[in-house]
C-alpha cells in the first residue's frame, strides 16, 4: 500500500492573483509523473494537502473540476505559515499535493436533482469545482435547475470573476451574484448579504431541491434559517466544514467533532447529521 | 495451544540466543521507576516490576519519529521531493510486557490500520515486533485492566504468555510468532496442556481477586452523545486540569500526533510528533479560531474520545486498558474511574435543568 | 496542620453564605494516597468536601490567572507570594479576592517518599510529625522533616505574606536554611561538567510541559515553543530543543518564580527542573536583594532601574 | 546560559551609547577574539533534529 503520507510531486504552472486585496491567488499544479494525475482522480468536494518541504502541510478544497485534466487548482487565502510562503513561490518551483482526501458533495444523491449553490466569500472553490463539474456537457443533463448564490463583501474581492461572467450569460444555469456593498455605478448584479438574497432567489423547498453551503461562519449562521423558512429539509442541506487538520487520514486525531473526523468522514455533512454532532466547530 | 515450562537457568540462555535473531525490549530500571529500553548485549529484563512509568507504546510509536528527508538544494535532482525516511523493521522482540500495555497495541491498532489507509510506520514496526507478555501477579491499587476490557492474564495482543512461578515461567504460546520465538530462545519443554491451562487459570483468578479498583462501563454505549457533551460536569471535571500532556503521553492508548518539517542548511526532515488534545495549538485554526479554545472543552474530548466517541465509533468497549498511569501520573489528581462513573451514570433526564 | 480542615470549611461555608465571596478555591481529598486535588465550591454546603493536609502542594494561585469572579483562595506562604505577583502583573485584582492564609509546615514529596519503601503506599497518615506509611506488608514511619518535597525543606516564608484571614496562628520560620548548596555546587564545576550536568537532568524529559503548565508564572496565552511564526524551538524531543525549553522558560521565571516547587511537584518524570529557576533566584537575591512576591508594594528587579544596580556583569 | 555550561565569555552584556563609536569597535574586536579563543561551540548545535 503506499505511503498514504507522501505526496504526488509537482510543479506550479501558473499563480493568479484573484482578489483586489492580493491575499487569496489561484494556484494551477501540474504532476512531474504525469501517471500521478489518475492516481489523484477525486471528485467535486474533496481537499488535498499543499505540502511544501521545509514548511509543512496545509488543507485545501479542490478548486478544478474532475472534467479539467492536465493540472489541479487551489485557491488559498493567505493567512498562516505554509499559506504565506506559498504566496511567494513562482511558477516553475516544485512542492507536493497529497490527496484527494474526505468524501465529496454527495453526487449519487445529487443526480437527478435541482441544486443550489451557496457560498460566501473565499469559500466557493469547491463550490466552482461542482459548477464546473455539472456545467460539463456530458454532466448537464444529469441535474435539473441549477442555481447559485455567491457573494463577497465588494466587486473586487469575488472569485473567478471571468468564469461567473461567463456563467451569468448561460441560460442553462441560475446565478445570483451579490456583494455586500459597493460604490461602483456599473455593478449591475445584486447588492445586500447572501442570506437575503437567498430568501429573494433560491428554489422553494421540493423533496428534489437541495443547497450545498459553504462561507464564513456568520453567513451558514444567517442562511440557515432562511432555508428553514423556505422549508428545506436538514438532509436536504449540505454543508463543507473546516478544522485544524494534520494527517488528512483520519489518524493524527485533532480534527474530530463527536466521533466523526472532518478530514476523513467529511468535510462534507448534511445539516441532519451537523444535528446529531456536538457543536464544537 | 502449547504450554512450555521455562526454567529460570533456561530463560537467560535462551534470552541470549534470541538476541541474535531479535532486537530485545524489556522493562529497565532507570532511577527510581521503570522503562521499556532496547536491551544492550547482556542486558536483561528486570522481570521482578510492576509496570513501567511510561507505557511501551514508543517502541512501536516514537515520540519523535521521521517520516521523509528531503533536500532544498536546487543542485540536486530531486530537490523538494520528500523521500521515505530509511527505517529498520527487522524483527523485535518485547520481553515482559504486561497484558494491558500488549491489549492496547489492539487498540491503537484500529485507529493506524484501517481499510483506507495504513500507517506504514505503525503498521511495519507493530508485525515486525513479537510480544512476550509477563502476567501480573501483584497489581496496582491504581489498576482497573478488568473493568475496562483487559486483566492481569488478558491474552490479546499477546504472542507468548509468561507466568511466574518462582523457579520457573509457565509459558503458553498464543500465536506463530509466539512459537517461533520460543523455539528460536530453545525453549523446548513441553508441558501438559490441560493441567498448564487450569495452572494458569488459578493464578489468574487469583490476580483477579487482587484488583481492587473497577470502573462501571456498561451504560457508556447506550449514552447519547449530545447530551454527554452537553453534561453539566464538565466544568467540575476540568477545573483542577492544568492541561499538560502528561495523561496524554504516558497512556497506552493516546494516538494523536502533529506533522512538522524541520530544515538545517538546506537538508530537512519532516517527522512527526506525540500531540496531546490538553494543548490549545491541537485544534487552533490558522484563522485563529479554535472550536476546544477553553480548557473545559479540551478535558472532555480526552474523556469524550476515549470513553464515548471510540465506544461508538468501533463498536467496541472503551479506549483504554485500565494501566491506572494516567491516575498515578497526573499531577492534579484528575482520575478517569471518577470520571467514567460520572459519565456511565449520566442521566440527561434528571440532570435536566427545568425552564424558569 | 491537624485542625486546619475544620477551620477552612468553617471559613470557607460562612464566605459563602454571607456572599462575600462567589467561590472558595481550596481542595479535596484526593483519589489516591498524597494527593489532593485543587477544587472549587460555590454551595457553602459543599464546603465539607474541602480539606486541608500535607498534600496540597499545588500552587492555587494557578487558578485565579484572569478570573472575573469574587473569590477566596487557599494561600501556603509560596503561594500567597504568587498571588502577589499575580496582582502585580495584573493577572488578578487584589479587591477580587479574599485570601485564606495557610501557615504551612510543609508539603510532602509523593514521588520522593514512594521511592523509599518497597512497595506501593496504599495509606498514609501524618501526626506530630510523623508520617506513617503503609502498603501490603509493610509499614514504615518517617520524620516528616525528612520526606518533604525539597524546596519545602529550604522554605524560609512558610506564613502567607498576604492574606484576609488566617487559619491558624503563624509558624515559626525554618532558621539558618542554607538556600544554595546545590547552585553553589554547579557554580564550582567546569564548563563541560556544568553541560553534562544538565543534560543528564533533562535526559528524560517528555515535553509534556507539565511544569510549565503546573507554574502560575506561564500564563502567557502562547508560549514560545508554540509559535509558529517565527518558530523559536524545534518540537521534537531533540536534547537541544529540550534544553532550550527549559532554560528559556526559566529566564522568564527571573525576578517571579517563589520556588513554590510547583514545576517539580508536577513533573511525572521526577526531573527537578527548579536548578535552573533556582539559579536565577539566587543571582536576584545577590544582586538586588530581591525575594519575589513578598510586598505588593515593591516593582520586580527586572522592571525598575536603580542608580546603585550592580553592573559586574556588563563589560 | 553560563550556569548551564555554554562558556561565560561566549555571552557577553555592554552598554554602548550611540555616541561611543570607537568603544563599539573595541567591544566588537574583543568580542570575535575571544569567540575565535573559545573556538566553534560544540554543544549547543543542532544539525539534525535527534528523532528515532
Amino acid at each position: 500500500m503506499r505511503n498514504p503520507y507522501l505526496p504526488y510531486p509537482v510543479r506550479i504552472d501558473e499563480i493568479i492573483t484573484e482578489t483586489e486585496d492580493r491575499n487569496l491567488k489561484t494556484f494551477k499544479f501540474v504532476f512531474l509523473d504525469p501517471d500521478d494525475e489518475g492516481r489523484f482522480a477525486y471528485r467535486a468536494g474533496q481537499f488535498a494537502e499543499l505540502s511544501i518541504p521545509g514548511k509543512g502541510e496545509i488543507p485545501i478544497g479542490i478548486a478544478s473540476s474532475p472534467t479539467e485534466t492536465g493540472f489541479v487548482k487551489f485557491t488559498v487565502n493567505k493567512v498562516g505559515l505554509v499559506s504565506s510562503f506559498l504566496h511567494n513561490m513562482k511558477v516553475g518551483d516544485i512542492m507536493g499535493i497529497r490527496g484527494p482526501l474526505g468524501n465529496s458533495y454527495p453526487w449519487e444523491v445529487l443526480e437527478g436533482k435541482n441544486v443550489v449553490i451557496i457560498g460566501g466569500g473565499f469559500a466557493f472553490t469547491t463550490l466552482r469545482s461542482s459548477i464546473v463539474y455539472m456545467l460539463e456537457p456530458g454532466n448537464r443533463p444529469k441535474f435539473k435547475d441549477i442555481h447559485v448564490i455567491y457573494g463577497a463583501r465588494n466587486p473586487g474581492m469575488l472569485l473567478y470573476g471571468d468564469e461567473l461572467a461567463a456563467w451569468e450569460r448561460r441560460d442553462d444555469i441560475h446565478m445570483h451574484i451579490t456583494v455586500d456593498g459597493t460604490d461602483d455605478p456599473n455593478w449591475k448584479y445584486n447588492t445586500g448579504f447572501v442570506p437575503t438574497i437567498a430568501d429573494q432567489k433560491a428554489p422553494p423547498a421540493d423533496p428534489d431541491t437541495y443547497a450545498i453551503i459553504c462561507g464564513p461562519p456568520i453567513m451558514i449562521k444567517f442562511t440557515q434559517p432562511v432555508l428553514d423558512k423556505l422549508g428545506y429539509g436538514h438532509d436536504q442541506i449540505i454543508m463543507s466544514l473546516e478544522m485544524r487538520m494534520k494527517c488528512g487520514i483520519g489518524i493524527c486525531g485533532r480534527c474530530n467533532i463527536g466521533k466523526d473526523f472532518v478530514c476523513k468522514d467529511g468535510p462534507v455533512f448534511t445539516l441532519a447529521q451537523l444535528n446529531d454532532m456536538p457543536k464544537e466547530y | 495451544m502449547t504450554f512450555v515450562k521455562i526454567d529460570k537457568n533456561a530463560w537467560e540462555a535462551g534470552l541470549a540466543r534470541l538476541a541474535a535473531a531479535y532486537r530485545l525490549f524489556g522493562p529497565v530500571k532507570e532511577g527510581h521507576s521503570h522503562e521499556f529500553k532496547a536491551l544492550d548485549a547482556g542486558q536483561r529484563p528486570d522481570m521482578a516490576y510492576v509496570n513501567t512509568r511510561r507505557s511501551p507504546k514508543a517502541l512501536i510509536y516514537p515520540q519523535s519519529e521521521k517520516m521523509f528527508d528531503f533536500s532544498l538544494d536546487e543542485t540536486q535532482a530531486d530537490h523538494h521531493i520528500l523521500r521515505e525516511a530509511e527505517k529498520d523493521y527487522a524483527p523485535c522482540a518485547v520481553i515482559g510486557i504486561r497484558p494491558c500495555d500488549a491489549d492496547a497495541f489492539l487498540l491503537v491498532r484500529k485507529n493506524f490500520d484501517t481499510p483506507e489507509y495504513r500507517d506504514p510506520y505503525w503498521v511495519k514496526a507493530y508485525e515486525a515486533t513479537t510480544f512476550v507478555g509477563l502476567a501480573c501477579s501483584a497489581p496496582c491499587s491504581t489498576c482497573f485492566c478488568t473493568t475496562a476490557g483487559s486483566g492481569p492474564f488478558h491474552e490479546a495482543g499477546l504472542d507468548l504468555l509468561l507466568a511466574d512461578e518462582g523457579g520457573t515461567y509457565l509459558a503458553k504460546v498464543l500465536t506463530p510468532k509466539g512459537a517461533s520465538l520460543v523455539e528460536a530462545a530453545g525453549w523446548g519443554d513441553a508441558t501438559d496442556a490441560q493441567a498448564a491451562e487450569s495452572r494458569l487459570q488459578e493464578l489468574r483468578a487469583a490476580a483477579e481477586e487482587r484488583i481492587v479498583s473497577r470502573v462501571p462501563t456498561a451504560k457508556l454505549k447506550d449514552q447519547k452523545i449530545n447530551p454527554l457533551f452537553e453534561a453539566p460536569f464538565w466544568q467540575e471535571v476540568a477545573f483542577s486540569c492544568i492541561n499538560c500532556g502528561t495523561c496524554t503521553y504516558v497512556c497506552p492508548t493516546c494516538w494523536c500526533f502533529d506533522i512538522q518539517d524541520e530544515v538545517h542548511g538546506k537538508e530537512g526532515i519532516r517527522y512527526r510528533n506525540w500531540d496531546s488534545c490538553m494543548y490549545p495549538l491541537f485544534t487552533h485554526h490558522g484563522s485563529g479560531h479554535n472550536p476546544r479554545n477553553q480548557k473545559t472543552q479540551r478535558v472532555r474530548q480526552r474523556f469524550m474520545h476515549k470513553l464515548k466517541y471510540y465506544v461508538d465509533k468501533y463498536g467496541d468497549g472503551i479506549q483504554c486498558v485500565g494501566c491506572g498511569r494516567c491516575i498515578r501520573l497526573c499531577p492534579v489528581n484528575i482520575d478517569i474511574r471518577r470520571v467514567c462513573n460520572l459519565m456511565n451514570h449520566f442521566d440527561a433526564t434528571a440532570c435536566a435543568i427545568p425552564a424558569a | 496542620m491537624t485542625g486546619y480542615t475544620e477551620k477552612i470549611r468553617e471559613i470557607a461555608a460562612r464566605l459563602l453564605t454571607e456572599k462575600t465571596v462567589e467561590m472558595v478555591i481550596g481542595f479535596r481529598k484526593g483519589t489516591v494516597p498524597m494527593m489532593n486535588e485543587p477544587y472549587f465550591v460555590k454551595n457553602p454546603l459543599e464546603a465539607a468536601n474541602l480539606v486541608w493536609d500535607s498534600n496540597c502542594g499545588i500552587n492555587l494561585t494557578n487558578y485565579l490567572t484572569d478570573r472575573k469572579e469574587k473569590i477566596a483562595v487557599l494561600a501556603k506562604g509560596c503561594d500567597s507570594r504568587n498571588i502577589v505577583t499575580h496582582i502585580i502583573e495584573n493577572k488578578v485584582k487584589r479587591e477580587q479576592l479574599h485570601i485564606i492564609g495557610v501557615p504551612c509546615q510543609g508539603m510532602i514529596d509523593r514521588h520522593g517518599i514512594s521511592d523509599r519503601v518497597d512497595g506501593e503506599i496504599l495509606k498514609v497518615v501524618e501526626s506530630d510529625g510523623r508520617v506513617v506509611v503503609s502498603g501490603r506488608g509493610f509499614e514504615q514511619t518517617f520524620d516528616k522533616a525528612d520526606v518533604l518535597q525539597a524546596n519545602c525543606r529550604l522554605c524560609i516564608h512558610r506564613n502567607p505574606v498576604i492574606y484576609d484571614e488566617l487559619v491558624a496562628e503563624p509558624v515559626p520560620e525554618q532558621q539558618d536554611v542554607d538556600r544554595y548548596v546545590e547552585e553553589r555546587r554547579i557554580e564550582a564545576m567546569d564548563v563541560q561538567e556544568r553541560w553534562a550536568y544538565f543534560d543528564e537532568l533533562l535526559a528524560t524529559c517528555i515535553r509534556c510541559y507539565a511544569c510549565r503548565n503546573a507554574c502560575p508564572l506561564c500564563y502567557c496565552p502562547t508560549c514560545f515553543v508554540d509559535e509558529s511564526r517565527p518558530q523559536w524551538v524545534g518540537k521534537s524531543i531533540d536534547p537541544i530543543d529540550t534544553r532550550t525549553f527549559h532554560f528559556l522558560r526559566a529566564y522568564h521565571c527571573a525576578g517571579r518564580c517563589t520556588d513554590c516547587g510547583a514545576c517539580e511537584r508536577a513533573c511525572p518524570m521526577g526531573i527537578n527542573m527548579r536548578v535552573f529557576t533556582r539559579k536565577l533566584e539566587k543571582d536576584c537575591f545577590e544582586l538586588y536583594g530581591w525575594e519575589a512576591g513578598m510586598s505588593l508594594d515593591q516593582r520586580p528587579p527586572l522592571d525598575t532601574y536603580k542608580l546603585d544596580d550592580p553592573e559586574i556583569f556588563i563589560k | 546560559m553560563a550556569h548551564m555550561g555554554v562558556e561565560p565569555d561566549r555571552i557577553q552584556l555592554s552598554w554602548v551609547s550611540s555616541a561611543e563609536s570607537n568603544k563599539f569597535v573595541e567591544v566588537v574586536k574583543d568580542v570575535t577574539a575571544s569567540i575565535k579563543a573559545l573556538g566553534p561551540n560544540r554543544n549547543f548545535v543542532k544539525t539534525v533534529a535527534k528523532v528515532a
